[in-house]
């Protein structure tokens, strides 16, 4: 950056106030990135990017879906057809979604193969675990939304799963679908994890994930 | 101060008893929040789901068959010409509706493609195990399932 | 806190990572409440209490809540009546909004007549500006949600405000209705700023000014 | 190195082109991601808002009113017995919509208790001027609002 006299009179103000000098060179001006890092490393980063477009289009497809069995299909056809640009904001979303599962899945096979998981980052790898699975059932609930004939087989064959387990299982599968067969109190459920419980999940752990990268430093060189 | 002297060991057992105090209340203060969303979110008993139901054999021609609520979840009843059967419609393999085809005498599960005779017999597909069957009976020009 | 040996296995196994004794050190354990803590500084700390337990209700609430004219009431109506602890949750959520309000502006007065807006705080207050104009708008969006008649013609008055501004005033009225008066569109419109984009934007601006004040620490003494 | 000598008025003059450049491409980008979203948002016309406006005389008996979409926006038409009076619905006060009392044979904002006559004037209330009219003519048996 070239610093400007009004850029430093900024920084004077808020240095006097919070002593952030020395804190924003650690972490921006004076951060060093170790010479081995390649592209491969971008993947994490990549996955945040997605999510973060997800978040934006996710809230502007909330601006017309309507989570109920006889409007959901019909309120996303009304986004694609008749709102301007809505089929690029869906299409964005749905692309995005398959996407960011890949790039996640990329960026834990980066880790696995240069052993970037062992000490001291077995904590990165864990949060990373739940950061997966968080991923993989925004997903699966997003899935559901636009109640379609797959949407609807999906979440019942999704929902069943937990069945599997012993002695709690059927009371999970009951309590993934809020009644005995997948219906619309599963959609608004389904709905509520999908736009607030889960992204505010992911944005948890991802933070948490972003604060012990920056602490022990990126993994290599190998 | 040798009266104000407490023993240590007074002193631990109470320490101990605080402790426990506090843990037991902390514990039913969670427990006493938690219960009500965990309520919240049961599935709620529908009514029309439990117990007898009855179908008017008029509305049941040889052939047809009606998706019904059956004890809370969904059955078929299909009239197979011979008589009345009566078949859990979800599908032992992961969960599905199945549905009556009249043309091929079947129920079709629409997941995986799985197959069953009207006795609930798999034909084909990945289903693990047959239909559960239901006894029927017939009374009064009506199709009774459960009750007594 | 009573150091068991548990304890600080733990503790020494994350030190050996992330060396974070120093840190939590100074931000919990060797923190010191400066002496003239009285009770009035609460007042932002039950607020944040407050936007939890909304937080909570209001996921909750979502489980069931169906954003149309036709099923809105309906669906509140069935919460309250039909599921279990409905009442309760749906009680929690409507008096904590009218109480979240109370607390941020009583607050508010308690920093303004200690004159702890003052400097080096000014950015406290402008954070704290901003959040209490979002917990406003807040209470705004989620009071047209069930679609009663108080509801619709509050949020035809509230929407009509902007409109007395200059020339963007009508073109603001119209984005914020989501059409000409007040409508099915206005209604997920302002659900989708409800439980997503004013709760993130609160958790923000509430993450900022609260590293701001343990950058700067509590204001005082008198 | 006199040959790679390179004098810093150029090198200025294309550190502010490449600046300018960044900064083109940039506000482009920004703009272009932005433009589809704020169209997202924007009110879709309803076609139906849109011009003329016809009611049949059947539907419109001496003393009742009828509420209709007129240029996109809220319309009353009254039959007041003496002829037909189009005004528009939106209370100027807050924008609330207007309500036709037959009773007392005014029209009611229910927002802050307005009263306008059939003409449109204040008769009560906080309304700060009266409801526009619009011009209304009858043909084949028709109330026709708007077009030519």
């Amino acid at each position: 950056m070239f610093a400007s006299k009004k850029d430093s009179a900024l920084l004077d103000w808020l240095e006097e106030r919070f002593t952030i000098k020395e804190e924003l060179e650690k972490n921006t001006t004076k951060k060093m990135v170790p010479p081995h890092i390649n592209w491969l490393y971008c993947l994490g980063g990549l996955s945040l990017t997605i999510f973060i477009i997800q978040v934006v289009t996710g809230v502007f497809l909330m601006m017309y879906y309507k989570p109920t069995p006889e409007l959901a299909y019909g309120s996303i056809e009304f986004i694609v057809k008749e709102v301007p640009y809505g089929w690029l904001i869906q299409r964005v979303h749905s692309i995005g979604a398959n996407t960011m599962i890949i790039l996640v899945m990329a960026h834990m096979v980066r880790v696995l193969f240069y052993n970037a998981y062992q000490k001291p980052r077995e904590l990165h790898w864990i949060s990373g675990i739940f950061l997966f699975g968080l991923t993989l059932i925004t997903s699966f609930t997003g899935y559901l939304l636009p109640w379609t004939q797959l949407s609807y087989w999906g979440a019942t064959v999704g929902t069943n799963m937990p069945g599997s387990a012993p002695i709690i299982g059927e009371w999970m599968v009951r309590m993934s679908r809020g009644s005995e067969q997948v219906s619309g109190v599963t959609l608004t459920r389904f709905f509520a994890l999908h736009v607030v419980v889960l992204p505010a999940m992911i944005s948890a752990f991802a933070g948490w994930h972003f604060v012990m990268i920056r602490r022990t430093g990126v993994a290599g060189p190998f | 101060m040798v009266d104000g002297t407490i023993d240590s060991d007074a002193l631990s057992k109470r320490r101990k008893f605080i402790k426990g105090l506090i843990g037991f209340f902390g514990i039913a203060t969670v427990a006493g929040v938690t219960y009500p969303f965990v309520r919240y979110l049961q599935p709620i008993k529908q009514q029309e789901g439990e117990g007898r139901v009855e179908i008017a054999e008029a509305d049941l021609p040889p052939g047809k068959a009606v998706l019904i609520n059956y004890k809370g979840n969904p059955a078929v009843v299909i009239n197979t010409g011979g008589g009345y059967i009566a078949l859990t419609a979800v599908c032992p393999h992961l969960g599905c509706i199945v549905k009556w085809q009249e043309e091929e005498g079947i129920l079709f599960c629409p997941c995986h493609a799985g197959k069953f005779d009207t006795d609930g017999n798999v034909l084909a597909g990945p289903p693990p195990r047959p239909l559960e069957k239901f006894p029927v009976r017939v009374a009064g020009g009506k199709v009774i399932l459960g009750g007594v």
